[in-house]
């Protein structure tokens, strides 16, 4: 956990309005497990004021600029644009300055990924799942399935096969594999293995159709929460969800940047759970 | 600030307030820290003037539903409700992690009833590791229909008495600024035994979301904090000071040290850091370092006497 | 609103406020658009609301020394001191102008006493030319020891009950955000014959040049406009249309029609914009066709039917 | 006088610290008079949240891109990096979105040229005082006085030379030119052009200094002033300067932005006059 003050080395649109962005990242290799994310600023800008959230989707190392000097550690963030942070990261450049805070927050137990393995992601939601998949003991037993909107929202894919994951594909309007909801493909999934365990990312909606499918048949679930963060280290107590047996009498209020952003499912109170809506710094017209 | 001389001349920035003597006059905002212990890894908690506490409550509170947060321009509004862990989970848990270091611990702290107040101060100034007391009056009084104690001079008074008799500590009382004069609340704390001031709390605020239209926040309304407010903050420190004989923290939108200087200025003995915490968690170190070298280079050997000096 | 649909269905923006119908929701906020001559090369003045004039008093005002403006962070500071070339020169030179165009003008005054507030309402009772009268109460009561007649209720009632004799056009009075509890001046306003309100009006603030020690306004203190307040000044809007049964007029940090549209949400009839016009001198426009591109996108057939529609 | 929405065509750092931005901008060659300005914006930014008042340079014509379209008209403006505004402006490219508001002000009064012609400019006071020489009736007749702390604060003297002005440079450490203020060669060259009409642009003591020494001389002066500015086009009133005859009882406040930039010496009240002092939004650690 550090704050680093560091540059962009490259920043791609991957997808209609998706951005893959690599960081020069010192540490991250050796510090970054899968479903741990980052707060990440545009250095000395006060607007946005607070910094955005970013999944890690990996870590690596690439060669060095010359001979004599180590290879530069890095990382990937995968990023949506939808609101004026994000704007302004997608007029990022090679060398511009920014800042990284992390790796922040309790990733996914990898302890439980022995075995078959099923990893759901929808639309952005796929991002954590990346370093889950590269860290699965047999590669072969992990089904990896994407759902998106349309073909435009399903990223990163090759990535995943290159992995030797299974990969499954759905989009609801038919444009990209399988018409229809990802949920679907679970269902159809769970029951060739039914003994997996789930990993799953997206939106809410699909969370909790997701731990509904897992919760009937007995399934272990772990999923990775987004919500409005102020300061990623569990000091503002902006990000909480509620955790199992809340109550207003018995409040249960988990931080989503310390105890999560990935929790067991059994772990949280599903009700009344609401959808992470993004606030509005005023800068997008 | 661009220029940083390489002239070692030592600077004094060493400053006393109500009796707590602090290595340098910049100290957390309370609520934008945690307990100290979640920054460790980030900045060297020795090398702040001071650490001030999440505000506790006599008992665990869990504060309010979710959005609790949410960004504006130059700002964020926050509704957290005051979530904590209640002051024996902080003697038993939080204080001896902060006992390590060598910078005074205060702690920031409010009650739902005036005897709530006063039973809190007292369970602190029992306390040989809290070095002083800082008391949040931004909170409903439950007793009387939910008013703000610190939106009335007289419930600020009695509420300010009421802690004053339970505790020998140096006691801070935080001011709110959503009050037609500041200077009214801020005499009453004074003459109800304050031995230092500390002002902004949060400006009351609200957001819309306009897709959905609700509140972005759950609790509807919350607090503004941030660069945004900071004028604000700046005039009703100015205002407080020519009012009041006790010392006065200035709060409100810091995140430079060109920004601490303008409460010194016009009379703020120390400061306290907020929201840009969030923004760059290593802001208070730079801000330190940053004063240093703005008297270094303006040729003042101590930092007190920079404070109280505006030019009118 | 990035979507602009090619749809043309029409959209209905017109509302009205305290009688005055206005073509869409929009007008600017006084002493940002001059007398409105000022942005006619950039603006189709046909195309607003309605013009809101410069405040101005009796006798011509010089207004205060400068520097009389300055940045802050997502806001800025002015202490203009109400300029204004008083209401004769602008009987006989700014008035024509506005009288050429098929928009309302409302002309906002103030006075350093009671009795001149109601002097000047009397002569712009008298105009045919204009629609209707906004009423700046965060002035300060000369005759009074210089306290600001909008932080206290009870002078507040007094000054609008004595223009209300004064006149019969629509009277809007524009409140002071500067208070503890705003519902209190509202309902005085309205209780002595107010029928619109208007807010917010700047918030007092201050900022200091630290290498100088000197404030950055030549008035020492100044007001708080722009997007930096705009949170505040929605909680206000949002307090005062639960306070009160005549419209509200939302004002406060407006650039964008998303901004326009928090307001509307929580209930305003109306909004004013301010600040925006410096930051573009289009900014209205863009966020009239904006307001309609968004009742489109959403399927509203009636600007109408969005205000006061808040869910909690 | 129109609000542009345009782009950058380039930004160059001229001399440190000192930046020369050409700007797209349809109509200025045939709008824009000597000493007139432009409020500049980096679009769609609320911080800074007002636009910067920058003089006009030049206008002038560069090839289109393609044979079958019309030239491009562009202005050039000249800025030194000060402040938040001008520190994001030093990081615009080519092809980056700006809005320019202008042509605005009152600026020289060029019906005065006539004859032997003096152009004092202060460090970037240079500015305004281009599209001046380039106007006047017998460049040979006018000469200019370029002043700076250093030589690095002497730009564009070759551009001055090139239209046939003599120029005279000094500088206050003696790096460049003369040693010394350009006051004292002003004094030198009122004594053999005593006739002279001289323009000044310039920091306040310089100017100061400039009008008590024009007007000891009996010499016309008309100076080009800096004040902070929101609005410039008059409506906000924050840009006033004390003219002639100014006093607590009889104000006589003149709005920089509309009867200035460019003021006659004699109509101005130059006891008490302040040295604009920049704002300071915040960014700028
Ligand atoms: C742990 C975690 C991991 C995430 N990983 C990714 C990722 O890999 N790729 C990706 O594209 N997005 C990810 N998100 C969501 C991402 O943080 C938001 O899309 C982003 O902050 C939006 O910023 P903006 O300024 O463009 O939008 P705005 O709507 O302008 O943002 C305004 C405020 O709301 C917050 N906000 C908006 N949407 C979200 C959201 N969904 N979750 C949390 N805060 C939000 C912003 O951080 C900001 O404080 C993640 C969120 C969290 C909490
Ligand atoms: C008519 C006119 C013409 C000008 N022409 C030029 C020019 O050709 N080249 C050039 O480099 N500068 C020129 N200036 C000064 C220029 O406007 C400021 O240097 C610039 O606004 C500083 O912005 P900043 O954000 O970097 O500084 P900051 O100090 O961060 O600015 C904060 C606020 O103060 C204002 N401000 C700061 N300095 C000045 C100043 N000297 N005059 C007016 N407002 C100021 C800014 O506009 C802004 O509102 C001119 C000013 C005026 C009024
Ligand atoms: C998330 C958050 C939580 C806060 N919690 C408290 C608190 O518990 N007690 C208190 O007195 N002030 C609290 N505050 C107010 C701050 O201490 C400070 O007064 C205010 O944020 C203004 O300073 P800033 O602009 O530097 O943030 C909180 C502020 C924020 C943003
Ligand atoms: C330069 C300036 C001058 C103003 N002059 C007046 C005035 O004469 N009368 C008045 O009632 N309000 C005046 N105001 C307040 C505005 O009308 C408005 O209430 C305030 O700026 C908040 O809106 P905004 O954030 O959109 O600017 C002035 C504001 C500014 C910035
Ligand atoms: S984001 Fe601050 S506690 Fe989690
Ligand atoms: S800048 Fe607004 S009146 Fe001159």
């Amino acid at each position: 956990m550090k704050n680093h003050k560091t540059i962009v080395l490259s920043n791609q649109e991957i997808a209609p309005g998706y951005f893959r962005m690599r960081i020069l990242a010192p540490d991250y290799t050796r510090l970054a497990k899968p479903g741990q994310f980052v707060m990440f600023r545009v250095q000395r800008a006060l607007l946005p004021l607070l910094r955005r959230p970013f999944g890690i989707f990996r870590a690596g190392f690439m060669p060095a600029d010359c001979d004599t000097m180590p290879p530069k550690e890095f990382i990937e963030i995968i990023y949506k644009v939808v609101g004026s942070g994000t704007e302004i990261m997608q007029g990022l450049h090679q060398g511009d300055p920014v800042e990284l805070l992390g790796p922040l927050g309790t990733g996914f137990d990898t302890g439980a990924t022995r075995g078959d393995n099923i990893l759901v992601g929808g639309g952005i939601g796929l991002v954590p799942l990346y370093m889950l998949a590269e860290s699965v003991a047999e590669p072969a037993r992990t089904q990896l399935l994407i759902g998106g909107r349309s073909r435009d929202d399903v990223i990163a894919v090759t990535e995943f096969e290159r992995l030797g994951v299974k990969t499954f594909v759905s989009t609801e309007d038919g444009s990209l594999g399988d018409a229809g909801l990802v949920t679907k493909v679970l269902e159809k999934r769970l029951e060739s293995t039914p003994q997996a365990t789930v990993f799953a990312c997206g939106p809410m909606p699909m969370l909790r159709a997701v731990a509904e499918i897992c919760r009937m048949r007995g399934v272990r679930l772990q999923v990775s929460l987004e919500e409005l963060m102020a300061c990623g280290v569990g000091a503002c107590l902006g990000c909480v969800v509620k955790g199992d047996g809340h109550s207003d009498a018995q409040p249960n209020y988990l931080c989503t940047c310390k105890v999560g952003p990935v929790f067991y499912a059994d772990d949280l109170a599903w009700e009344g759970m609401p959808a992470a809506a993004g606030g509005d710094c005023g800068e997008t017209p | 600030m661009k220029r940083r001389d390489k002239d070692t001349t030592t600077v004094n920035l060493q400053v006393e307030v109500a009796g707590i003597v602090l290595k340098n006059p910049v100290m957390p905002a309370s609520g934008t820290f945690g307990y100290g212990e979640e920054f460790a890894p980030y900045l060297d908690l020795n090398s702040l003037g001071a650490v001030v506490t999440k505000g506790l409550s006599l008992y665990p509170k869990a504060g309010n539903n979710t959005p609790r947060v949410c960004e504006t321009v130059g700002g964020m509004l926050n509704a957290i409700g005051l979530q904590n862990v209640g002051i024996d989970q902080f003697i038993a848990h939080k204080l001896p992690f902060l006992e390590q270091f060598d910078t005074p611990v205060i702690v920031n702290f409010f009650g739902n009833t005036q005897d709530e107040y006063a039973e809190v101060a007292a369970r602190l100034d029992a306390l040989p590791g809290v070095a002083g007391l800082e008391m949040n009056i931004s909170c409903p009084n439950v007793k009387h229909g939910g008013i703000v104690f610190g939106t009335d001079a007289e419930a600020a008074a009695a509420v300010v008495s009421a802690v004053r008799k339970k505790t020998t500590k140096p006691l801070i009382v935080k001011l709110t600024p959503n009050v037609t004069d500041i200077r009214q609340t801020a005499r009453a704390a004074q003459d109800a035994g304050a031995d230092a001031l500390s002002l902004i709390n949060t400006l009351t605020g609200m957001a819309v979301d306009v897709k959905t239209r609700r509140p972005r926040l759950a609790n509807t309304i919350g607090g503004l904090s941030g660069p945004a407010i900071r004028p604000i903050a700046v005039r009703l420190v100015h205002q407080v000071v020519q009012a009041v004989d006790i010392p006065v923290i200035g709060i409100g939108g810091i995140t430079r040290a060109m920004d601490a200087l303008e409460f010194l200025i016009v009379g703020a003995k120390a400061v306290q850091v907020g929201t840009a915490n969030f923004v760059d968690p290593n802001a208070m170190a730079t801000i330190i370092t940053d004063l240093e070298a703005f008297c270094r280079a303006e040729g003042i050997a101590d930092i007190n006497d920079i404070i109280g000096t505006l030019e009118l």
